[in-house]
């Protein structure tokens, strides 16, 4: 029952083949020290799933570790550009686009997390999206008789996510924005969370404030202070440019791998 | 002489209406300079939704601001999640969307998604993010856009990421009007010509008046200096 | 624009046969100000929904408002036993009782929320419920040709809520157990807010803690301490036994319509 | 002379194992003593949810408890709602379900919802509230019902609220235990017999062997008297 760990034995639990949740959106509150750990550990053939991803995606796409990515959305906020590892993968036919809206990836988690085969989504009704994600089917409304779109349940292995606190117990908190974190705790077989600060027993029990994410869903916790980073953790730390440039400029793996043995996010 | 940033800010602002609901996702600078200067003007019941999910944000957007980062929570009066964003606007209690992508034709249609074939892509673009399930539901779904050429307003688009609803594209030259199925000119930004737009864009070019987009005042330039110090609007052009 | 108003003018825009989702749990912060104030306004054939009901149900079934209940759960606890005025309604024909487990309840608005036109709900496979609810359809999931039960959305015109603090332009906080109240304002069409405290536009701008219910949601507002009472309102004060009491003695429409003169949670 | 609910409330407790998720929902007194006393003995990692939505109460349960009230937040670790009780349950992942009814029969069906017919019901009871979706997908149902008559164990329900998965019911005079599609007696508490609850009980009874439920130690007696002070246990029997 022990769940407190270390980065290497919690994400040596995550087997080739996963489909892992990512916590946080485009550059803020990615699980960047365990992504890095993902890549080092030579992970294959996962399955992401995120509403919006940048430098998370793109880095286990650069490292190989990817086989799909079900997203809305994968690119850096405007001043970084596009996703351009993300980018070749997939167009090398390396990694496989399962392009959703983000609103779907969210219908699709929660379908799993209601333990449901799928959701409705009333507003997804014409477009090519229909046409090539397997996820989308369209049926006939028994109450109506109308059209309207299901997406099918995604239901991660392994979801990933980067909390403001944690107890050794596994109970989390998420200091500001949310995004789908806690969406994915509850979707998700198992968790894992790495934290920004480890709290006593007590401090949720005896404080006025709660966890957002109970123990009972989470199977390791990783004490890991800037774990986000180089993304932002909101009240902590901004972006740090100079490390997302220094990674863009890296052209294949085995500069990535040479790139990560000097440890970003420890400097 | 005006900066194609502030003609963009001003003519996406005057869009939006007094009391109405106002999304839009990462790296929407534009819309967010844009929606901050109509509730400062004509629209002070506006309210804004945004990524990290706080309502009703306020201006200014000092250095700690970031499109989907924690600032915009902090000025909000409450928090309603992107998540429920989507739902508002599926329930159709969304006034307006503000998108964009890559390329568009003349019937509305956008694609955000490959150029080229979807399974063997020759490129891979970042993809929607909410517009598939968002142009059909919100009451107006406005586009901006910082290209335009050729490449960007096609005559027929490669992937057909979102279609339909499309009420307005503002682009550094023009603004797009959706007339039924069809897109037309409703107005030139000063400083460029019927002439230009047309030379710039892929598909037959209508109108029903030879209009000029207003200028931006003395008043809006101001306010955009005040609610804009770090010049988030002109980053696109950058 | 202006959404502060009075008791009897938010109530009076209630109009006969609205379908009313009412906020709280059982004996918890139900919004018995406002119940009282549509059983003296005399409104009819209201359709209610809630997931597990007490005294307001009960006491708006005594003053003959109500044509259906839609709820998982319609008693008091323990001590005052059942609702006899909801009971004895239904049974005499009266009131048409749509028992649902309190979860498709929570279902049945979650479609609504999200603008869908039903859910599917795993858990609900055998039984009676389905055979006598019209709101349930059985399907066949078209990803796996399994057999999946559906839940029609419920979206009611009005949902009534009590909340902690509130400020002018209807953004509303509530503190500890939030029961349905959140998935209420986002699945109803209008929503009528009565609030414990008023708070200054500022109160939740400037501070940490931010409203749970954006006012762009909220229809009116109305300051009204003790408008839970004499159900609980969490960090205000407990159930008030006594007047519970008196009021399960009401034999009648008439006693009732005395009583409320009295003006309960007002002495 | 050991009282029935305390005879009750051990014989719930021992039902459940260290590390479970339990749930119940309102005015489900002996079912939060039954937990908090696990959880004080064999199950120290038992999480408790309900109602009010406070994943992983404490004792003891004071002077502001209520089953659904705010009180049960307060020393809870994290806010883990209703809605995602059930969520959990749905997906698979809640260990035990304590619910209760108003008729039973032999098979584990349950009925919470009316004595006659639906649509004329000569009684309209409170209804099932969560138990048509828990009972079939939680690990194990529980029920506790503090009447044991034959009104209340019969030959055939008047409606079938739920069906199928009750692991155990536990009543005044015993606990029923599923073995495939039948109730049978598990073990009859100490002070009952075969032939009292035969009496008392609408069905045919099948069991085993002869068991006896085990007293409650001095010890339990002593936590539930601590964790218990204004003896809720019993007040179903009041």
């Amino acid at each position: 029952m022990k769940k407190l760990t270390s980065l290497q034995e919690a994400i040596a639990a995550i087997p080739d083949g996963a489909v892992v949740g990512l916590g946080g959106n485009t550059l803020n509150r990615a699980p960047m020290a365990a992504v890095f750990e993902l890549a080092r550990q030579n992970k294959r053939c996962l399955s992401l799933v995120k509403t919006a991803g940048a430098m998370d995606i793109d880095l286990l796409c650069l490292a190989q570790c990817v086989a799909s990515v079900d997203a809305g959305f994968v690119s850096y906020e405007t001043e970084f550009s596009l996703a351009q590892h993300y980018r070749k993968s997939v167009e090398k036919g390396l990694v496989k686009a399962n392009e959703h809206a983000c609103y779907t990836v969210i219908c699709a988690l929660r379908a799993a997390a209601y333990g449901a085969p799928f959701l409705p989504v009333t507003g997804l009704r014409e477009g090519d999206l229909l046409r090539v994600n397997p996820c989308f089917r369209r049926i006939t409304d028994p109450f109506s008789g109308d059209p309207v779109t299901l997406v099918r349940a995604i239901r991660p292995d392994w979801s990933i996510l980067h909390v403001h606190k944690a107890d050794p117990d596994g109970n989390g908190a998420i200091l500001g924005p949310q995004y789908e974190d806690v969406l994915l705790s509850r979707a998700s077989k198992k968790v894992l969370l790495t934290t920004e600060e480890l709290v006593d027993r007590d401090y949720f029990r005896q404080g006025e404030s709660k966890a957002d994410i109970p123990g009972f869903l989470v199977s390791a916790v990783v004490y890991l202070p800037k774990g986000a980073s180089p993304c932002a953790c909101h009240g902590h730390y901004s972006p740090d440019k100079e490390q997302i440039s220094s990674f863009l400029r890296l052209r294949d793996r085995d500069q990535l791998m040479e790139w990560l043995k000097g440890g970003p996010g420890g400097e | 002489m005006n900066r194609t940033c502030d003609v963009m800010a001003c003519a996406m602002s005057r869009l939006l209406r007094d009391g109405e609901t106002v999304f839009f996702g990462v790296a929407s600078h534009l819309p967010m300079v844009a929606a901050l200067l109509a509730k400062a003007t004509h629209a002070p019941n506006l309210t804004i939704l945004n990524i990290p999910g706080g309502a009703d944000v306020q201006a200014p957007l000092t250095e700690s601001y970031s499109s989907a980062g924690g600032g915009l929570l902090q000025t909000a009066a409450a928090t309603f999640p992107l998540a429920e964003v989507f739902d508002l606007s599926m329930r159709g209690g969304l006034d307006v969307a503000f998108l964009s992508g890559v390329q568009f034709d003349g019937t509305g249609a956008v694609n955000a998604s490959v150029i080229g074939d979807y399974f063997t892509p020759k490129v891979r673009l970042p993809g929607g993010a909410g517009s598939a399930v968002l142009i059909p539901t919100a009451k107006r779904a406005i586009i901006w856009r910082t290209k335009h050429d050729k490449r960007t307003f096609v005559n027929e688009v490669d992937f057909v990421t979102s279609r339909g609803n499309v009420s307005a594209i503002v682009t550094p030259l023009c603004v797009f009007r959706r007339y039924r199925d069809q897109l037309i000119v409703g107005s030139v930004h000063p400083g460029s010509s019927m002439e230009e737009v047309a030379e710039h864009t892929g598909f037959p070019l209508r109108y029903l008046e030879l209009e000029t987009t207003p200028a931006p005042s003395a008043k809006e330039l101001a306010l955009l200096e005040q609610m804009d110090p770090r010049d988030l609007r002109s980053l696109e052009f950058r």
